[in-house]
């Protein structure tokens, strides 16, 4: 039933090895990201899943390796460059700004698509004011998609966790990020929580053509979701295909067993 | 040259004082992270305390160990009104609570103990050491080298208390992770209030040093703020770093006193007396730019 | 209880978004103005003006200075008197030595300077946080006010720093009595708290208060942590030094560096902890209560030390007033790190609900 | 207004409508709560996107006399939408949107709808579903086009799209919706209007042009209702209540209609909007006050006796001050304050402030309730009617308001009591016919063109009129006293804790009951008196909300003896069911009022227990959930007795 069409590789990561100190946190880890696609990253705890969204998203500067994105050598760069070009995120604690209102907290998703400047701000005029409005007209309609009007206005440190992950997903999607980089968006979730949270998901990469790379422990909503599955374990990749492949990779097999049991 | 080095070993002997203070401070954050803006307040309290015992008549030795009792009430105190109230509160918060203690200390003090300034004497003579002056030509004071032998003594004998009390190492444990400290069996709450107890005895020790050199007064507060670069400096978290960016900033304070005034003389005129006042700060400042986590700290990763 | 909002409902994001949604609240503020404008001047006698009144809306104005950098970026200083130093001197030199500049220029210019400063002395922040950040802001609170009493020419050569500032006149007219005085710097202030509103309701002030919550998250997002800190350091002490210009001016009329000092920035930072951190109301309350405390403390202490025949000295007042200060701000943090704006936000949203508890 | 002789030709909605965007096509007529902000629509610009979807439907070729299924909550574009259809003299017929696709099948297939309007992709997904049963089904348009990107049928449309399509025919015919309005009458069908029924299939009620403006023009002149009146539309559409408060009474009187933002903001979007005429079932105003009183017991204590000393001066007298009757000075003041202090508050955190009338209807309010509404000053009224006569048979004249009447016939409609003790109807607002059902029609009007009500009751010695119950359930007990269940059930619901009932006893020795307890209410109770629970039947199993009950159950035999000839009525013995009666389980009707024979032969098991004397009983219940899903319940009822009262002690 799916129109979206997976297009070429938008990210290519290529032997990106990350250190902390002594500690080995990715070896030699090389995968791509097609267009639109829904990307997932598995591997037990520890397994460097965060590491490498911080090293898309220019959190972590890899010591070795080479990230390509739509084709271009990235240079070394800050997360706020990564944020202008287009890529978004969740974290896998909520981070959202805990003194302030689900609509300021989306509202500051746009930031990088705001020009005024702050005597603008301040005289709250012109360019200022407008943008104001239209860009609350934008948050307006990411919290319609996302089903939070009732929430509004409510501050978010007041929110149950599974309504602020929602709230998370919104800010990222303020941006109208071209990737969205999900960190364990259904983690502590109930089960209708995390259908919800599935189909958002898949509206998202639906609707918007949002290539998406996710890192999700829940196995059956990875197997359902994604595209393509990345498996990570000890900062190494031990696997790479569509979720069929994988599940029956048996590095990844016992790479699971050994850590489960 | 002889002045230079003068210069230099009278910065190094006050700097040795500085450290005094910044010890207490790197005592409480090592153990609760609480950065102690108050620790000043509490050198200023315990020399007041000394010296209003004695004013009531005590003698000396009766005096110090009913200002240690004092102090070490006062940090009990402070530790289960203040601190445990706040356990979960930003450092940022925990840091402006201390602020408030600090005004707190520094009203009630006076009134506990009268406002005006007193000397304090402690049987050890503020003159040169004559040996010294005959010789090498240089003033260095008997009482500079006195205070540097106390302090000394008091950081060789918290290295000891540190590496083999059990207290010592559960302190040590609680800077580390406060589970693992838990498992030693004393209970959190008691090890802080031990280490408000040893921090009041630090400040004391400072206190009385400090009001024997320049007299106990209200400016003793600020004397002991400038164990703020110190810890900058050294790190907020190592005794070893408290120590030498004491010396540090005493030596380079002083000797920026002496030599940087006469270069602004010939640039703009006037005097530029004073510049101990802010060289510390300032020399902290340009260094947290260079070396954030100080020269001894541990340097910080922020994970995401 | 007073709210009547049933029937309010906003057809267009103007509306929504607008300063004051609820019409009692912009009613309440327009009579707030009125009698600040209008009311006060009719009663107030001079002494209230130039003892009360004057360093109320000063000091605000510097909390809201500080509570823009501590409150909304989460950046703590404890160095605000000596961007009201730079602000003061800045102001006298301009009028000094710029032949026919308007005060109120000079003003903006003392404010610009003190901004300049502040980025300077913030430019450490970008690396370092929290207290480390404090004790780097006393480096700017000693030196500046070193530089103020050490240069002569800040000071116009007089000795020791004292400065006695230049007539205030505006548009030919000179501003004399307390009343006048009184009536410009409540409109600085007015406008200035309107423009900080405007601010932190904005894109500039949600970046402020991203950085505040979660720095790593406001970078991933697309902010740009150098710039809006020192964005923050800026516009903070632009108000700080505003501030210092009228106090200089307006209400001390002479002033010296080392009135600017160490202590006023921690009175001033008392006053964004107890009116409010994070709160543009919150500036002008704590401005009060901190202002007040010490004025009535001179009146109550003496009676009731009267009361039990005790004896007393203006020395034990100011000692009882220092521990109270220390005393209430560990209160504060305690009980209500929100301070007493929060308990007006939350008598506002008890009026709300009433009669239902909040 | 409306009695100006332009006013008078105005006599279908299309015409109506026409005339406000003539007159005031600057004012809104609709609103929305949607992305934040209450989204408006003038009268010119309803008129206009009315019209413009009019000549949309007419391109997909539907025709004079076409039913067109309307389904989806309160949306602006679904009410134009059944503007649009009476431009072009169809008959739109809204269903209750929260229906499953099996349940619509009927209605559907029952009116041959050819052209369903929907809100969004759940209500699509429903109709797919059950297509192939549904050969007249040609066209289906949606509002909301989120999820809708992959439907690639063509049958379906965005109402968007038909607009536009519209306007180009507008543009090429530009008579063409002129002639098409023209072509309609007063007597055409207007709106075509589903009973639930609580007994066997549903039935269209076809209710004219004419008949649905008389009621609404009548209604609007009684509470003299004018332009600036604003009304929150949240009531299922297919209930003839929102349709005449609504649609009908705005287009006559030219008041806004506003839409909340979704069904959780509704109580937030009341409070925004404030409206000054308000309709609610008394359910929803039961709700309410459970809410008032459950934040009322968490309130500090001072504020409680606050609260509790002004509301007895407002029970004492804010009836009277509101029907302006005389008071005496200390309590007018006592009001006064009280005004200030409590009732004008609690109005305004509950959205009515700015009530100017309000009415309840759909089944009998509890006097304290209604009492409680009109003593804090809000003009809350009882109305009664069916759908058969749009609602519109009875309304409680301002300054006459009895607690236990729904007030005279209302102007235009003549009602009178038959000998069984029915009551019947007659004007211009009853029903054309049911559709397709010449034999319901025939039994539902008598030869003289009176309306059979099927409810009984009679005129007091004002002219009010008074309800006992459905003439059918009125039965009788074993001794043959009467016995009125729905009397002695709305007792029971008038408790808080009670939210549901159901009554036995036709043929019977006594009075028994089942019990629904209020989760909310009971639920609160409970963790007051630090009682856990971990579910709806953990908690209705507890024995101290046995007791609860019991104790609201020996109260209602206590109101009963003192109304004498219902004193054999007092409940002897109830249980407190496992499970809440619910629409999904076929056990209420979807504007939830019990099915009571269905419920009976559910339960037989429990009915037999309660006259057997058993104190417990073991049922297993089967159970619907929301997705569709089945699942069992089963719990050992507890069975409670209840002390009775005698007649003549209380006599004496």
């Amino acid at each position: 039933m799916s129109g979206r069409k997976i297009g070429e590789v938008i990210l290519d990561l290529q032997n990106i090895s990350l250190r902390f100190g002594g500690v080995k946190a990715l070896t030699d880890i090389s995968f791509d990201v097609r267009e639109h696609e829904i990307r997932a990253i598995i591997g037990p705890n520890g397994a460097g899943k965060s590491s490498m969204l911080n090293v898309i998203n220019g959190v972590y500067h890899p010591q070795e390796g080479k990230i390509f994105w739509r084709g271009q050598e990235r240079r070394k760069m800050e997360p706020h460059e990564a944020a202008q070009q287009n890529i978004a995120r969740t974290f896998q604690n909520i981070a959202l700004f805990k003194g302030m209102s689900v609509l300021d907290n989306i509202m500051t998703g746009r930031i990088t698509k705001m020009r005024a400047n702050f005597i603008e701000h301040a005289l709250w005029f012109g360019r200022a004011r407008r943008e104001e409005l239209e860009h609350r007209r934008r948050v307006e309609e990411v919290i319609d998609f996302l089903e939070i009007q009732h929430i509004r206005k409510t501050p978010v440190g007041r929110l149950p966790y599974g309504l602020q992950k929602r709230v998370e997903l919104g800010r990222a999607l303020a941006a109208e990020p071209a990737m969205l980089l999900l960190d364990e968006p259904m983690a502590g979730m109930n089960v209708e929580e995390k259908q919800d949270m599935c189909r958002f998901i898949l509206d998202v990469n639906d609707q918007f053509g949002t290539t998406i790379v996710l890192i999700e422990h829940d196995m059956g909503v990875v197997m359902d979701i994604s595209d393509r599955v990345v498996v990570l374990d000890y900062g190494k990749k031990i696997g790479d295909g569509v979720p069929d492949e994988v599940k029956n990779n048996e590095d990844v097999i016992r790479a699971y067993l050994g850590a489960g049991h | 040259m002889n002045f230079f080095f003068e210069v230099l070993i009278g910065g190094l002997l006050s700097g040795v004082m500085y450290a005094l203070v910044a010890l207490g401070f790197v005592m409480i954050y090592k153990a609760s992270g609480v950065f102690n803006f108050a620790q000043g307040a509490m050198v200023y309290l315990a020399a007041l305390a000394v010296v209003g015992c004695m004013e009531m008549g005590a003698p000396l030795w009766l005096a110090v160990i009913l200002a240690f009792a004092i102090m070490t009430l006062f940090g009990i105190a402070t530790e289960k009104f203040v601190l445990r109230k706040l356990v979960n509160q930003p450092p940022i918060a925990l840091f402006m609570a201390t602020i408030g203690l600090a005004f707190f200390i520094e009203g009630l003090a006076p009134l506990l103990f009268g406002s005006q300034p007193r000397a304090l004497d402690l049987g050890i003579v503020d003159e040169p050491i004559a040996w010294v002056l005959d010789n090498w030509n240089m003033v260095i004071s008997k009482f500079d080298l006195v205070a540097a032998a106390v302090a000394s003594l008091l950081v060789a004998t918290l290295a000891l208390f540190f590496q083999y009390t059990r207290v010592g190492r559960a302190l040590r444990a609680v800077a580390d992770d406060h589970q693992a400290a838990l498992s030693i069996g004393i209970p959190l709450q008691h090890i802080w209030a031990i280490v408000w107890g040893v921090a009041g005895f630090v400040a004391l020790v400072a206190g009385m040093m400090w009001g024997a050199r320049n007299g106990v007064q209200f400016a003793l507060t600020f004397t002991a703020l400038k164990a703020l670069p110190v810890l900058i400096l050294g790190g907020f978290t190592s005794v070893p770093g408290a120590i030498v960016g004491g010396l540090i900033i005493g030596a380079s304070e002083k000797l920026a006193e002496i030599y940087i005034p006469p270069v602004l003389q010939d640039l703009f005129g006037g005097s530029f007396g004073g510049i101990e006042g802010w060289f510390p700060y300032v020399l902290a400042l340009l260094f947290l730019l260079v070396r954030p986590e100080g020269l001894f700290g541990e340097k910080h990763i922020d994970r995401v | 209880m007073l709210y009547r909002e049933a029937g309010q409902f906003k057809t267009s994001y103007t509306a929504d978004q607008q300063l004051f949604p609820i019409r009692q609240d912009r009613i309440g503020v327009l009579v707030l103005l009125a009698i600040a404008f209008l009311g006060v001047p009719l009663f107030a006698s001079d002494y209230w003006f130039s003892a009360i009144l004057i360093p109320f809306l000063i000091f605000s104005l510097a909390a809201l200075g500080l509570n823009i950098l501590t409150g909304y970026a989460g950046q703590l200083s404890l160095g605000s008197a000596a961007f009201m130093a730079v602000g003061a001197y800045a102001a006298y030199n301009f009028q000094l030595r710029i032949e026919g500049i308007p005060i109120l220029v000079s003003f903006a210019c003392g404010g610009l300077c003190a901004a300049l400063v502040g980025v300077l002395f913030g430019l450490p922040s970008l690396r370092i946080k929290g207290f480390y950040l404090a004790v780097a802001t006393l480096a700017a609170q000693f030196f500046i006010v070193w530089c103020l009493t050490k240069f002569p020419w800040l000071s116009n050569n007089s000795s020791s720093g004292v400065i006695s500032t230049q007539q205030l006149i505006i548009l030919g007219h000179e501003l004399k009595t307390p009343l006048e005085k009184y009536l410009l710097v409540l409109a600085i202030v007015v406008v200035l708290a309107l423009a900080a509103k405007n601010l932190v309701r904005s894109a500039t002030g949600r970046a402020w208060m991203a950085v505040r919550d979660m720095d790593v998250a406001a970078s991933v997002i697309g902010i740009k942590l150098l710039p809006t800190k020192l964005l923050a350091f800026a516009i903070s002490s632009f108000y700080c030094g505003v501030a210092g210009a009228l106090y200089a001016f307006c209400y001390l009329g002479s002033v010296e560096p080392d009135g600017f000092s160490l202590d006023m920035s921690f009175k001033i930072l008392f006053m964004i902890i107890i009116g409010g951190v994070g709160s543009i109301m919150g500036s002008f309350l704590g401005a009060a209560f901190i202002l007040l405390l010490p004025i009535f403390l001179d009146v109550a202490l003496p009676f009731l030390a009267g009361l039990f025949g005790l004896p007393f000295s203006s020395a034990t007042v100011s000692h009882i007033q220092i521990l109270l200060f220390g005393a209430l701000i560990m209160f504060f943090l305690i009980v209500e790190p929100h301070g007493l704006a929060r308990l007006w936000q939350i008598g506002k949203e008890k009026l709300r609900l009433w009669p239902f508890p909040h | 207004m409306p009695e100006t002789a332009a006013w008078q030709a105005q006599d279908t909605f299309p015409r109506l409508l026409l005339e406000h965007a003539r007159v005031r096509g600057g004012k809104a007529a609709m609103r929305e709560k949607h992305l934040g902000i209450w989204q408006t629509w003038s009268w010119g610009e309803v008129a206009e996107r009315a019209g413009a979807l009019a000549c949309g439907l007419a391109e997909l070729g539907l025709r004079r006399g076409d039913n067109v299924a309307i389904i989806g909550d309160n949306r602006p574009n679904l009410y134009m939408a059944m503007l649009a259809v009476q431009c072009l003299g169809g008959v739109p017929v809204p269903l209750y949107q929260d229906a499953v696709a099996d349940e619509m099948k009927f209605v559907l297939q029952d009116a041959s709808i050819r052209f369903a309007l929907v809100e969004d992709q759940e209500q699509v997904d429903k109709l797919l579903e059950i297509r192939e049963q549904l050969p007249a089904l040609e066209h289906i348009a949606y509002d909301d086009p989120r999820g809708m990107r992959h439907y690639a049928q063509p049958f379906l449309h965005d109402i968007e799209a038909l607009l536009a399509v519209g306007r180009v025919r507008q543009q090429d015919h530009p008579d063409f919706l002129g002639e098409e309005i023209d072509k309609g009458g007063s007597d055409d069908v207007s709106v075509m209007l589903y009973t639930s029924g609580t007994t066997g299939k549903p039935k269209g009620v076809c209710l004219t042009h004419r008949a649905f403006i008389s009621a609404a023009q009548g209604g609007v002149e009684f509470d003299r209702l004018g332009p600036d009146d604003e009304v929150l539309s949240y009531l299922p559409m297919a209930w003839v209540g929102d349709h005449l408060f609504s649609l009908a009474q705005a287009t006559v009187a030219g008041f806004a209609i506003n839409c909340p933002e979704s069904g959780e903001t509704v109580m937030n979007d009341l409070r925004e909007i404030g409206p000054t005429y308000y309709f609610a079932p008394p359910r929803v105003f039961e709700n309410l006050l459970t809410q008032v009183t459950i934040r009322m017991e968490d309130a500090s204590p001072l504020k409680r006796r606050l609260f509790d000393y002004f509301m007895a001066v407002a029970r004492r007298c804010g009836a009277d001050i509101l029907d302006g009757k005389p008071v005496g000075a200390g309590d007018r003041l006592r009001y006064a304050l009280g005004n200030v202090l409590v009732y004008g508050p609690l109005k305004n955190v509950l959205g009515m402030s700015r009530i100017r009338v309000a009415y309840t209807a759909g089944a009998a309010i509890g006097p304290d309730l209604f009492r409680f509404y009109r003593s804090i000053g809000i003009n809350l009224k009882q109305l009664y009617g069916q759908t058969e006569t749009c609602a519109y048979v009875c309304l409680q004249p301002d300054g006459e308001i009895k607690f236990d009447s729904v007030g005279k016939p209302a102007p235009g409609v003549e009602v009178k009591i038959a000998d069984n003790g029915e009551i019947l109807v007659r004007g211009p607002n009853l029903l054309k016919e049911y559709y397709k059902r010449p034999d319901a029609t025939a039994e539902a009007l008598d030869g003289e063109g009176y309306f059979l009500t099927g409810d009984a009751g009679f005129f007091d010695e004002d002219g009010h009129l008074k309800i006992i119950d459905r003439a059918k359930d009125v039965g009788k007990l074993g001794n043959g006293a009467m016995f009125a269940p729905n009397y002695i059930e709305n007792k029971l619901k008038f408790f808080p804790y009670v939210k549901e009932a159901v009554a036995f006893g036709h043929q019977r020795e006594h009075v028994c009951a089942f019990i629904n307890i209020d989760i909310g209410a009971v639920g609160n109770w409970a963790e007051r008196r630090g009682i856990a629970y971990s579910g709806y039947a953990d908690l209705a199993g507890k024995a101290e909300v046995g007791e609860l009950i019991r104790q609201c159950v020996e109260q209602v035999n206590q109101q009963l003896v003192a109304e004498g000839m219902l004193a054999d009525s007092q409940v002897h013995r109830f249980l407190v069911l496992h499970k809440e009666l619910d629409p999904d389980d076929d056990e209420l009707t979807r504007t939830r009022k019990v099915r009571r024979n269905f419920v009976a032969d559910k339960y037989r098991v429990l009915i037999d227990a309660l006259y057997s004397g058993l104190d417990s009983q073991y049922i297993e219940t089967l159970v619907r959930f929301e997705d569709g899903r089945t699942g069992k319940v089963a719990a050992d009822l507890r069975i409670h007795d209840a002390k009775t009262f005698a007649a003549e002690r209380l006599a004496a």
